[in-house]
Order: structure tokens, then sequence, then C-alpha cells
């Protein structure tokens, strides 16, 4: 019915089939709206946020899928400014994801805000010594750009592109992305770096506060850094479930196995520089305020040194090393393995730089606050999962993401 | 972009003796009862009720009979930020200039129409002196009619705290003005809420920068920055007095007064065997 | 944002902060100008040949 | 012209582009923003003129001077008024709340009548008239003692008015409220002769034991209390605070000495006999003692030597010792008594053993210690007219001694002892123990005229309702009490035009008796309250009017007293908690939460720690040691022989071993969401336990137990 849509020799499944793995979908989506629209007409306290939890769910949601969509600039950075050419075959992905991400990432700030309506005050208003200032501009911008880099994709669908002004405009732009990847570098260095200032900057909070160069903490390179280094991770972990899903080989091993190469470099070097921060945090930062290292870990089984030794060890140490070494890495199971270790561990990092911070009393005589989020709070975060599946189902069935599909999935001719 | 502080202005603080607080809860409602504070039915999650001015229990945890209690209200601390140069923990956060400091006052503000609810202010602040609307304010019917205009009642989805009852300050401005000695507020002529309330006279309002007010008097703080943290200024020359949380760099304009060692002690964090170092230390005029 | 919204001051801060930001927003839109602009005349030099 | 999917794709895109560079977008992003900024559903306070009023708080016995902050004619703050002589400048929690109380969403906004189980709202011609036909009919049976009145206090025009129109009406059954206020005229009763009172110079004192008083929980009038507890540490006096619990008052004093509960009265008897063993007393004073002192240190010797006092109390023997030497060798010692804030059940023995000790060192009347003064006497009323029915009646003996008692006869009688009942400013539902039982009393009295202002727990019970204004729409006087050394009476102001129909209950009174014509109509001769306080107060009222207040003595009162210990000399035994299990549960005083006929506001209420009440569950303090097998903050079942009730736990180190705390003040049932149904009132838990040498009800706390969950 559709197939006026689909990529001219491309196999999709029948639309009816399509039609059902969307509706399932939505109505998670709907779920989310629903709770989405409570929060907007209720307040949030429809939410189980409170005066110490200011900064919640939805806040690590933000920052973890910033941090995975941040394969997106990554990939954009090696192949338009380091011109490593393999990754064309990925890079609309990527691109994809990150659209996904950042769109999601918008949406939650514009539910987590108290007073939506006001949230450009932060344009207006903006006050430029606030890490949130610097990541709401470059987040916004940015954005901006992934959808130019998205929009040339889009234009490629088999109608669109019969439209010779679309036709054209996707062709210049592609001529031209070079320039959009390296501003969408140079803003995502920032708003990730910034997001890993907003805690960086807390000096109110040992937990999270840490020394720097200039006016940015070291948080706010470790942020980009992990964002770099991990994003590529997911872009992998997604492209792989697509594949799980599609049943299709999409993308060559080769074009894989170098971004997860690149990846395990950047994990590599990322966790040396974390475990270095982390010591000097532990040993010369927290003290000179006070704080022994085992006053933010051992008060609560939930926030226990498990967590540090996860995300630093589990999640990034191994997959780092598997990522590295060309036999595990070319071990499918094993890159898996490491893809999600990976996935995991930024996520958890920015859970910790979130709510552990959060969590952790600084007041002698205050009290470890523990949280557990509103179903509200779930949806919502859920909500962008959903929309995310659904735009990459409809990206995969109508828009030629990925270049390779057709070669690696050619019908074998029929030998008569 | 060190801005210069407190030059020829005023720089209001506070001082609570713990040691005349009797933890009665005068402070906190005189507060709600200026600042048109909202009450909802259950306000026993003491983590979503707003109180500006919050009365906290400290015990020195040994066992019965040797138990002893002390009660700290704690205001918003208008901190001064590191080096007392106006970059307080939430001020130098807010994305949007909805809270600032006052160079003239040294009062953190807040602006209720400004703030869009990020609460990164929240976040940042390590004494909760901060509050956010979670809900639509509501008063029984009728009872809106004793709200005071000279505060305006917050909508929901903004952070609140404690202004120092900047309309207060304005007022008495206002006043001197009036009496044409515009640069010069008369000490009993701008006071906070809390303290023409409390019954036992514990706490003792200011400015700090005024050698004849009674609050710099008792703090007596030191100009000079302390030679063991360069972000801290303002440090109380007496040894009895403490801020909460000096370490951090915050320079809170609220200090606390108390005989008791291990309440001072409980004002900030020490690793093992620091406080034994420095309590003697501890608020010395090493120069000045 | 503005110069003309009351918390502006013309201090390394912000030159600095909107610098960047209206270079990159620049960027970006000269970018799109000239893509567009020349989508356009590609268009009509494809209706001039085909006609 | 054919539109196209072409041209059309082109006009979409064109006018989204030209909406999206329109003014149009900007305008609307920040009309809804402004929007935001002045939601019509968040209140925006009219303003107006500032001005401010002086009156009275009389919220509680302090008897407060305020300051009431008004925006044009609406009051907006109420604040301590500076200067005052009871509380110069400071105030409490309750009485800055003050306004909620104009605005509760339980108050009566017009009389009331009881129609089934509902009221319904009737004129106050019809509630007087009723009123008045009820009464009319009891005279005429013959039997006018059976009207029967409850205020909170003896002192004050409008008690004074409930007394006279009993006494023409011919009925000698005028109760009160326990309250501190009566205690101590009880005490001075008991040792010094009637008429008289007590006060405390804890202002001068140097050397404060006291005997569970809580000086900082509301104890006495609060602020002047608070102020002199503050100004200790100036003046290097001490404090030694003697209960099992670490009271805000114990955690403020220079020592804490736990007590097990109910043997106060013992520590100060074994401290009175180490005072008279060792020679400490003060030999002039003695000399004031008449007879039955050399019995008295007999009993001492014999009953309250070193080993049993501590046996008794769990204090140890050097403690007692040393507190005795202190306390005789200060310079101003004082002792004070009242558990908590002084108004909960008491035992005559433990207020006369606690007093003896001021006797003992002779320090009555002398600076910083304890004043032994006349009751005050301002009110000039006219004669009473009373007929030959007023007579009789009023020569009858009263049901009980006290209301305690007064309750328990007429549950123990089978006859109607009580056919008509006025009730104001007291809310014995509540605040007495066993309320059950003071309900099943209220339920066998066929009429019931409340005068409240709130439809509390009583009101409730009521058959008519003549709601009174609150004490800021209304004058009346208001005379110190609660053991304060100055003798002030305030003058309470209208501070706003009153919001309801309602009427002063001075008002309501002349009302009826002018109604109840005759004699007592001819006793109550004036037109209105506001004329009769004039009258009554005419020696006083310039000041009253004028300052808002009239100090009618400021210093120590110069005589020497009698002293009769004849009491204590009869050895009177103490007495013992109700039941037989292992823990003792006690009433915990806050002074964040009222707990007597007038409950908490919201602010108040809001105030309250989570270790006190947790959601609608209210938290028991209880010893880690007692608490075995419990968890901090987690559920358990309180049993008393009164009855059941599931509670939260809070494991306080502050507590002493083998006792429960339960906090007073909550567990209201009345329409006030933010103050009721939030907690269980321990009035419900605890039973009276009367002592038979005084007839007060002096349960200090119930035998209780507690298990998980």
């Amino acid at each position: 019915m559709d197939s006026a849509l689909i990529p001219e020799g491309a196999k999709r499944c029948p639309l009816p089939k399509f039609s059902i793995g969307i509706a399932i979908v939505s109505a998670v989506l709907l779920w989310g709206v629903y709770a989405m629209f409570l929060c907007w007409f209720k307040g949030l306290n429809q939410t189980n946020m409170n005066d110490y939890y200011g900064f919640a769910l939805w806040i690590w949601a933000d920052l973890a899928v910033i941090a995975v969509g941040g394969g997106a600039f990554f990939t954009g950075l090696l192949k338009y400014i380091f011109k490593i050419d393999e990754l064309k075959n990925i890079i609309n992905f990527a691109v994809i994801i990150g659209f996904i991400c950042y769109s999601s990432a918008l949406l939650i700030l514009a539910i987590d805000i108290g007073q939506p309506l006001r949230g450009w005050f932060i344009f207006w208003h903006a006050n430029v010594h606030s890490m949130l200032t610097e990541v709401a501009f470059c987040l916004s911008a940015y954005f901006a750009v992934l959808t130019i880099e998205f929009i040339p994709n889009i234009l490629e669908n088999r109608q669109a592109n019969k439209v010779p002004f679309f036709h054209h405009l996707a062709h210049n732009m592609h001529g031209v992305m070079a320039i959009f990847a390296a501003t969408g570098a140079f803003l995502s260095f920032f708003h990730q770096g910034s997001l890993g200032g907003v805690a960086g900057v807390m000096y109110g909070r040992p937990f999270a506060v840490r020394e720097g160069l200039l006016v940015w903490p070291w948080t706010f390179f470790l942020f980009t850094w992990s964002a770099a280094a991990y994003g590529p991770c997911f872009t992998l972990l997604v492209t792989k479930t697509t594949e799980a899903i599609t049943g299709k080989k999409l993308v060559k091993d080769n074009v894989i196995h170098l971004l997860a190469k690149i990846s395990g470099w950047m994990i590599v070097t990322y966790i040396i520089a974390k475990i270095i921060d982390t010591a000097y945090w532990a040993m010369v930062t927290a003290p000179s305020l006070g704080f022994n290292l085992s006053h933010f870990y051992t008060d609560n089984s939930f926030y226990g040194y498990w967590m540090l030794i996860t995300e630093i060890v589990i999640c990034g140490v191994v997959p780092g090393a598997i990522l590295i070494t060309k036999s595990t890495r070319e071990n499918p199971k094993l890159r898996l393995v490491a893809i999600i270790l990976g996935t995991i561990g930024v996520c958890l990092n920015r859970w910790v730089m979130v709510l552990q911070i959060m969590a952790v009393p600084v007041m002698s005589f205050d009290t470890w606050a523990l949280y557990i989020p509103s179903w509200q709070e779930i949806a919502t975060t859920v909500l962008p999962v959903a929309y995310g599946v659904i735009l990459i189902a409809f990206a995969y069935r109508y828009l030629p993401v990925f270049p390779q599909e057709q070669e690696l999935n050619q019908v074998k001719p029929v030998t008569e | 972009m060190v801005q210069e502080n407190h030059n020829s202005a005023y720089k209001f603080g506070m001082v609570i003796d713990l040691d005349k607080c009797t933890g009665c809860g005068s402070c906190m409602v005189s507060c709600m009862a200026e600042n048109n504070v909202p009450f909802k039915e259950d306000e026993t999650n003491k983590k979503d009720s707003i109180t500006w001015m919050r009365v906290y229990k400290l015990t020195n945890d040994k066992p019965f009979p040797d138990t002893e209690v002390v009660y700290m209200p704690r205001p918003c601390q208008q901190c001064g930020g590191k080096g007392d140069h106006g970059h307080s923990p939430c001020v130098s956060v807010c994305p949007a200039v909805a809270t600032d400091y006052g160079y003239d006052t040294g009062i953190v503000s807040q602006i209720y129409t400004r703030c869009f609810g990020c609460r990164y202010c929240m976040g940042a602040c390590p004494y909760h002196a901060r509050y956010f609307n979670w809900w639509d304010p509501k008063w029984p019917e009728g009872m809106e009619k004793y709200l005071s205009p000279n505060v305006s009642p917050r909508m929901r989805g903004v952070v609140e705290k404690c202004s120092f009852c900047y309309h207060r300050y304005q007022a008495a401005r206002d006043k001197a003005y009036a009496h044409g000695n515009k640069d010069h507020i008369k000490e009993e002529d701008y006071q906070t809420a809390c303290t023409t309330a409390c019954p036992a006279g514990a706490i003792v309002f200011g400015d700090l920068n005024n050698p004849a007010h009674e609050v710099h008097q008792i703090v007596k703080p030191d100009p000079h920055p302390d030679p063991r943290n360069k972000h801290v200024a303002g440090k109380s020359r007496n040894p009895k007095i403490f801020r909460l949380l000096e370490r951090l760099g915050t320079n809170p304009k609220v200090y606390y007064l108390s005989e008791r060692e291990w309440v001072r002690k409980q004002g900030d964090n020490y690793l093992e065997g620091e406080w034994e170092k420095i309590k003697n230390h501890h608020g010395k005029a090493s120069h000045g | 944002m503005f110069p003309f919204s009351f918390e502006w001051v013309w201090d390394m801060g912000h030159m600095v902060f909107f610098g960047g930001f209206w270079y990159a927003i620049g960027i970006l839109s000269a970018g799109m100008t000239y893509c567009i602009v020349k989508a356009v005349l590609n268009t009509m030099n494809d209706s001039g040949e085909s006609h | 012209m054919k539109v196209d999917r072409r041209s059309f794709l082109g006009l979409g895109i064109g006018a989204v582009a030209g909406i999206a560079v329109s003014p149009m977008g900007m305008k609307l992003t920040d009309d809804s923003a402004i929007w935001t900024q002045n939601w019509p559903w968040t209140p925006v306070p009219v303003d107006g003129k500032v001005n401010y009023e002086k009156s009275v708080c009389s919220l509680c016995p302090g008897s407060c001077g305020i300051s009431v902050r008004k925006i044009d004619n609406r009051p907006v703050k109420i604040e301590g008024l500076a200067d005052h002589p009871v509380n110069d400048g400071g105030a409490c929690l309750h009485g800055i709340a003050g306004l909620q109380y104009l605005y509760d969403p339980a108050r009566i906004k017009t009389p009331l009548k009881k129609n089934g189980a509902n009221f319904e709202k009737i004129s106050w011609n019809d509630a007087i008239e009723l009123v008045a036909e009820k009464l009319s009919n009891m005279r005429e049976k013959g039997s006018p003692e059976k009207l029967a009145c409850i205020t909170d206090k003896e002192q004050g025009s409008v008690s004074g008015l409930f007394k006279r129109l009993l006494k023409t009406f011919g009925s000698p059954e005028f109760y009160t409220m326990p309250s501190l206020e009566s205690y101590l005229e009880i005490t001075a009763s008991a040792l010094h002769g009637k008429g008289k009172t007590i006060a405390f110079d804890l202002e001068n004192a140097s050397f404060v034991l006291s005997f569970g008083a809580g000086i900082i929980e509301g104890w006495g009038s609060p602020v002047s209390c608070f102020k002199a507890n503050a100004s200790r540490k100036t003046r290097h006096a001490q404090l030694y605070q003697i209960e099992p619990r670490l009271s805000n008052t114990a955690a403020n004093a220079d020592r804490w000495i736990p007590v097990k509960p109910g043997s106060e009265a013992d520590l100060a008897l074994g401290i009175s006999s180490v005072i008279l063993k060792n020679n400490l007393f003060d030999s002039n004073a003695t000399s004031n003692f008449k007879g039955d002192l050399n019995k008295l240190a007999a009993v001492l010797q014999k009953d309250y030597s070193l080993a049993k006092t501590a046996k008794i109390t769990g204090v140890k023997p050097d403690d007692i010792k040393k507190i005795a030497t202190l306390f005789a060798k200060a310079e101003m010692p004082v002792a004070v008594f009242g558990k908590g804030r002084g108004d909960g059940a008491q035992s005559l023995k433990e207020l006369a053993a606690v007093h003896t000790l001021n006797c003992l060192v002779g320090n009555i009347n002398k600076k910083g210690g304890a004043f032994v003064k006349p009751n005050n006497q301002y009110l000039e009323f006219p004669d009473v007219a009373m007929d030959s029915i007023a007579k009789t009646g009023f020569g009858k003996n009263k049901t009980g001694k006290y209301v305690n008692q007064f309750f328990e006869e007429v549950n123990r009688s089978s006859q109607s002892l009580i056919e008509a009942l006025f009730i104001y400013n007291a809310n014995p539902c509540y605040t007495l123990h066993d309320t059950k039982k003071i309900k099943k009393a209220l339920d066998k009295i066929p009429f019931i005229v409340s005068f409240s202002s709130f439809l509390d727990e009583t009101a409730m019970e009521a058959d008519v309702i003549l709601p009174s204004h609150t004490f800021m729409e209304r004058f009346e006087d208001v005379p110190s009490s609660g053991g304060l050394v100055k003798t002030v009476v305030g003058l309470t102001r209208p501070v706003i035009r009153p919001l309801f129909n309602t009427k002063t209950p001075g008002d309501s009174l002349i009302l009826i008796a002018k109604a109840l014509k005759g004699n007592i109509a001819k006793s109550f001769p004036w037109t209105t309250y506001d004329k009769c306080l004039e009258s009554l107060t005419s020696r006083i009222w310039n000041s009253l009017s004028e300052d808002g207040f009239a100090v009618l003595s400021n210093g120590m009162p110069g005589d020497s007293q009698p002293v009769d210990v004849s009491f204590l000399a009869k050895n009177p035994a103490s007495l013992k908690a109700q039941g037989n299990y292992d823990l003792t549960l006690i009433p915990i005083d806050n002074m964040r939460l009222m707990s007597a006929a007038t409950a908490s506001s919201p602010f108040a209420v809001k105030t309250v720690s989570d270790s006190v009440l947790k959601g609608k569950d209210i938290v028991v303090e209880i010893n880690p040691l007692t608490a075995k097998g419990l968890k901090n903050r987690g559920f358990a079942v309180l049993t008393t022989p009164m009855g059941k009730t599931r509670v939260k736990v809070n494991i306080n180190e502050g507590m002493m071993p083998g006792v429960i705390g339960m906090v007073t003040g909550l567990g209201h049932t009345f329409d006030n969401k933010y103050v009721s149904n939030k907690g269980v009132n321990i009035n419900d838990l605890i039973g009276q336990v009367i002592e038979p040498d005084s007839g007060l009800d002096a349960a200090f706390g119930i035998k209780a137990s507690i298990s998980k969950a």
C-alpha cells in the first residue's frame, strides 16, 4: 500500500504488521503523553520530587539521552572533519538517534520546569555564568544542527526526492555538511561539557564539586569525553537492535569494528581520566571540605561502593578493554556485551552525578534522602523511548538510512 | 570578575544564640505570616513543606541520660559566595537571573515572576533553604484576606526562600529617604520578622559592616580572608561563633553562637582528629 | 540574550558567551540560506534546461 | 488556478514560515508568560494604608500584648507589643498565627440548634428564646441548681457574668477547667490560706529547681517565661529540670535530672528531708510555719530518707543531696511546680511538696523567690438580686469540688443531677482524661448551651450554640495569670468587624438574662457587654483603653505568709498509675501544639516535627532499651487500660527507659483538615485517678504496653 514511499529496492514488512507494531508502541506513547499533560495542568506535585530532589529522574533522563546521543556529534566529527569515510554508512542512523535523543531531552525539560510557559526566559534573561544557560543555548542550537543534518536524509525519501527543489536542497546540504558538523561538534563540546559543569560547579555539594580549568570544572571535560566515548556504543547498540528486529544486516562489519575501536579507545582514555578525577576528588577535594569517601557510600545499601565499582570498572574498564582488543572487539557476543555495558556505564554516571548528589547530606545533622519516582515521572521518561522507537521505525521504513542495506541484503538471483 | 563587595554598602546579617533558642517555633510562624507562606493539609513531609525559616533539632547522640538537644533555626544563609564576592552557590547557577545578589545589601533576592522553576538553585544550596511551590498556594475560604500586600504570594512552579524580609528593608530605606538620610538606615528600623518575634531574644539582626550595630559587636567579623582557606571571609573572631558549612566557602551571613562544643562541631564537617586540631584556632583573630 | 534586555552587561562573560552563540547561529543560518538559495537556483536552472 | 500537491506543499511551508517570523508567535509567547505571572487563582493581596492596633491575645492564659498590623480595615499580621509589661515585644507562634483562627474553617457562623444528629441554623432571637424557655421551666420546677456552667477560668468579667447569672438564677454549680492558675490557687489555699495565688520570680531567681514545669514549653505566661529563661545565661543563674523526659526545658537547663514518672512529689519531699536533716533550712522562715512542721519532719525522716527517696524516684542519693544543698544554699532559689504546661492533671501532694521547699528555704515574697499574693480584684460588680428560689438553689452543695468530680458524679448518679449546662471557652470532651466518660456525662445532661466560636468536640455535643466572636472581634478584660509576678489586666479589642453572625459572650448572657426577666434581668442592667465592661472596670478603664493594659501590682508582696503543712504532715500516699502493664505512658506538652480549649492553628501544626506527627500518625517517644523489637519510625500498637491505638515510634535517648511519651494536642476531630484527624488524643488513652485528699484528677499517666503492629 505504501510501497511508493519505501526506498527503491528495499524490502519492508507488510503495512498491517508495521501498523500493529506502531500501535502497540503508540499505546505506551499515549500513556506518557497523558502523564505529561497531568504534569502540565496539575503541576509538578504529580511527581515524587521534593525540595531535596529538585533534580531527579527527569534530569537524569535528560543527561543520559544527551550522553548516549553524543554518538551523533562524535560520528559526525569523525566523518566530516576527520574524514573517516567508512562512517558514512552509519552516520545517517547516528544522526537520527541523536535527533531523537535531543528532541526527547528538550521535551523532558519542557515537562520538568515548573513554569513551562516561561521556559524561554532562560534565553531572554540569560545568566551567562550559569552552566544551565550554556546547556540551553548550545542544546537548542545543536538540535537545530541535528535537524539540519537529518533533513537531507528525509528529503532522500523516494517521493520527496522527486521534487527537484528538495533533491537539490539535499544535495547542497550534503555539500556543506562538514561546516554544519563542525558547528555541531563545537556546540556539543560546550553543552555536553556544561551538563558536566552543572554538577561540578555546585561548590555547596562536596559530592559534586570539582576543581578545574578556568571556569570549567573537570566534570565539564569528563562529560564531553564520556559522551564522545559512550555515544557510539549506544549508536552501535541501537543499530544492533534494529538489525535484530528487522532480521537484516544493515551495516558492514568493518564499519562497526571501526566505530567500536574508536569508542573503545575513547572509553579507555576517558576512564583513565575519570579514575584520576575520582581519586583526586576522593583524596584531596572532598577531604579538604571535611568529607571522607566513606561518607558518600556507606549509609545505605543503594548508594554503596558497588555503584562506584560498577560505573568505573564493570561499565568502564571492561568495555574499554573489550573494544580496544581486536579479538574481543570482533567477537559479536563480547562486542555486544561491551556496548551494553558502556551504555549502562554512562547512564549510571549521569545518575550518580544527578541523584546521588541530591541524596548525600551536607550539613552534619541532615539525613540521607532517598527517592522513588512516581508513575507520572516514569511514564514521561518512557515516552521518549516510545517516540524514538516509532521515529526509527518510520525512518527505517521510508528513508534510505543505511546505504549498505541493499548491498548486504541482495536477494540472491534464483538459479533456474 | 571580582566585584567590589560591600564597599560603603550594607551587609545585613544575623547571629543566632543557640543557647537561648528554645525551639518554640515563633520565628517559623512569624516568617510564614509575614511572607504569605501557604500551608497544606499534610505538612509532615518536611521535604516538601515550605518553611523559609526551619528549626533543626540537633543532638549529641549520647545515650540516656547524657543526651543533649539543641535547636538550630535556619533561614536562608544569604551566602556571599567564595571570597564573599557575591557568587552565592544559588545565584551563580540560576540560568535566568531570577535570583540575584544585592551588592548594596548582601541579600540574595528571588524574583518569583522571573523564575521558571528549573530548581538548579535548590540543588546548589547545601542548606536546603530553597523551596519549590509544588502546589498552587490555597487558603481556606476567606483566609486569603489576611495576606499582606508587602509580599506577593507565589504561584505554583517557582522557587522561593527567605529574603531577610526585604520588604522591611525597603520600608526602612523609604523612611530613611523621607528623613533625608538616605544612606543611613537605623538598626531598629530594619529588623526581620523572625528577629522581632523571637520571645527568647535569640536572634540579633543588623548590618555586619556597621561597628555600631549589635550584630557586628557580637560577631566581630574578621575583615581578612581566613589564612587556612582563601575562600572564607568574614569569619567571626569570637571562638564561640561559627557558621554553617563554613569550609565550603559559601560565606553565609548567618552566624550561630553556642557555648557547647559539640554544637559548634556539628556546624561543619571534619575528618577524624581535625576538629581537635582546629577547634582552638577556630575563629581566632589571627590578624586583626 | 540581546543587548536591550536589562540583565545584559558589556563584560567579558557576555561577549564571549554570546559571541560564540551568535557566531554558531550565524554559520548555521548562512549555511542554510546558501543551501536553499542554491537549491532554488538549481531548480530554476533545471526548469530552464527542460524547456 | 489548480492547486496541485506541490503548490499546496509550498503554500503550507510558506504559511508556517510566515507565522514563525510574524510577531504573532512572539506576542503569544510573551502573553502566555505574563498570564503565568498573574494566574487568577493565585491571590493578589489588596494594598492600602498601614495602621496598627493594640490588643491582648487571649488564646492562652499568657495574656500577651499584641500589635495588629492592618491594611485599611484588614488585619494582616499579629506581632508582640513592644513595652507591654507581660511580653515586651515577644510573641509565641500561636499568637502570631492568631489571624488563622479568624478564618478557621471550623468557625460557627450563626446560632445553631441540634436537630437529631445535625445542627440547623436559627436566628439569635429564637436561640435566646429557646434557652430562656428551658431555664424558666427549671426555675418554675424549683430546681435552679440543676443549671451548671463550665468556663476556662475564675477571673475576668465574662466568667464573672456567668457566675452572676448562675447566682441570680440560683445555682452554685460553677466550674472552671483545670489550669496552672487554678493549681496555683489550690496550692496557695492549702499552704497559705484562701483567696491567694502564687507567682515565681523566674526573672531574678539564681537557682530554679523545676519539677517538670515546661518553662519554655508553654508553662505559665509563655513569652514572659521565655524571656526569663533567656536572661538566665547573662545572669549566671541555673536551672535544674526534673522530669522523665529530655524536654526542651530539660535540654536548655544546666542539668536534667530524670525521675520516674509520678515520683516528683517524693523527690521534693526527699529534698526537704535532706534540708531539714542537715539544717539547711532558713530558721527565720520556719517561724512562719504554723504547727505540724515537726510532724512533717518526722514523716520525712522516716519515709523519705535518702535511700528510700532514691529507690522511689530513681535519682541517685548523692544527686538528691547535691540538689538539696545547691538549692538551700543558692542566693535566690525557687522551686517550681506544674508539670508540662501546668494545666494537666496534678496532685496536691506534688504541688504542696514542691512549694514547701520554697517555704523551707525562706524565699517566700523575696526577690527571686516565690510570691504569695492576693487574687486579682479589679472588677466592681453591683450586688446581685436574688429571690427565694435563687437563694435556696444557690445555697445547695455543689455536685463536685472540681470539674472532674462533677463529671464523675453526673455519670454515677441514676437521676438527672444537672438539667442544663453552659459551656464557654472550654472543651472538656477533648482536654479532660477519659473523653468517652466525659461525653457519656454530657449525654446525660438534657440541655447543653455552648458559647464556642468553633465547632469543637464539646460544641458538637451541645443542643444550642450561641457562637462567640473570636478575641479579634470583641472587647474583653484579660487578667494575667499563671504564676506571673506582675499583676496586669489587658484589654482585648476588636481589630476587625465581626465576620459572622456571632456575638460577644457577654452580650449573649445579657440577652439571656433579659429574656429570663425579673431579678435576673435586674441583675444585668447593662445594655451591652461593652458598656458593662467599662463600668465594671471603671477604676482602671482609662489606663485599659489608652495603654491597652493596667498594671495592678508590679513588685513583690512585702508581707510574710503563714505556712501550714498539715496536708503533707498527714503523709498522703503518692498515686500510682492505673493498670498492670510494664510501661508508663505520659503526656508530652509541646510548645508548638495547643492542648487546651483552643486548638492549634494550621501554621502551628505545620511547624510540628515529623518525629511527633507523620502523616496522620502520632509518633511516640521511647528509649531504645524499652523499644526492643520495634523499628524506629515503624508502626506499633500502644495499649492502655482505656484502649488501643496505632502509633509510630520515635526511638529516642532523651526518654527514660520504661516510659512512653505521647504529645498532647493532637487527635482533634472537628472540621478543619489542616488541624484535625491527625494523630490521637492522649486523653482518650488515660483515665482519671482522683487524689482522695484533694479531689483533683492526679493521673500523671497510665500503665501501657507497646508491641509491633
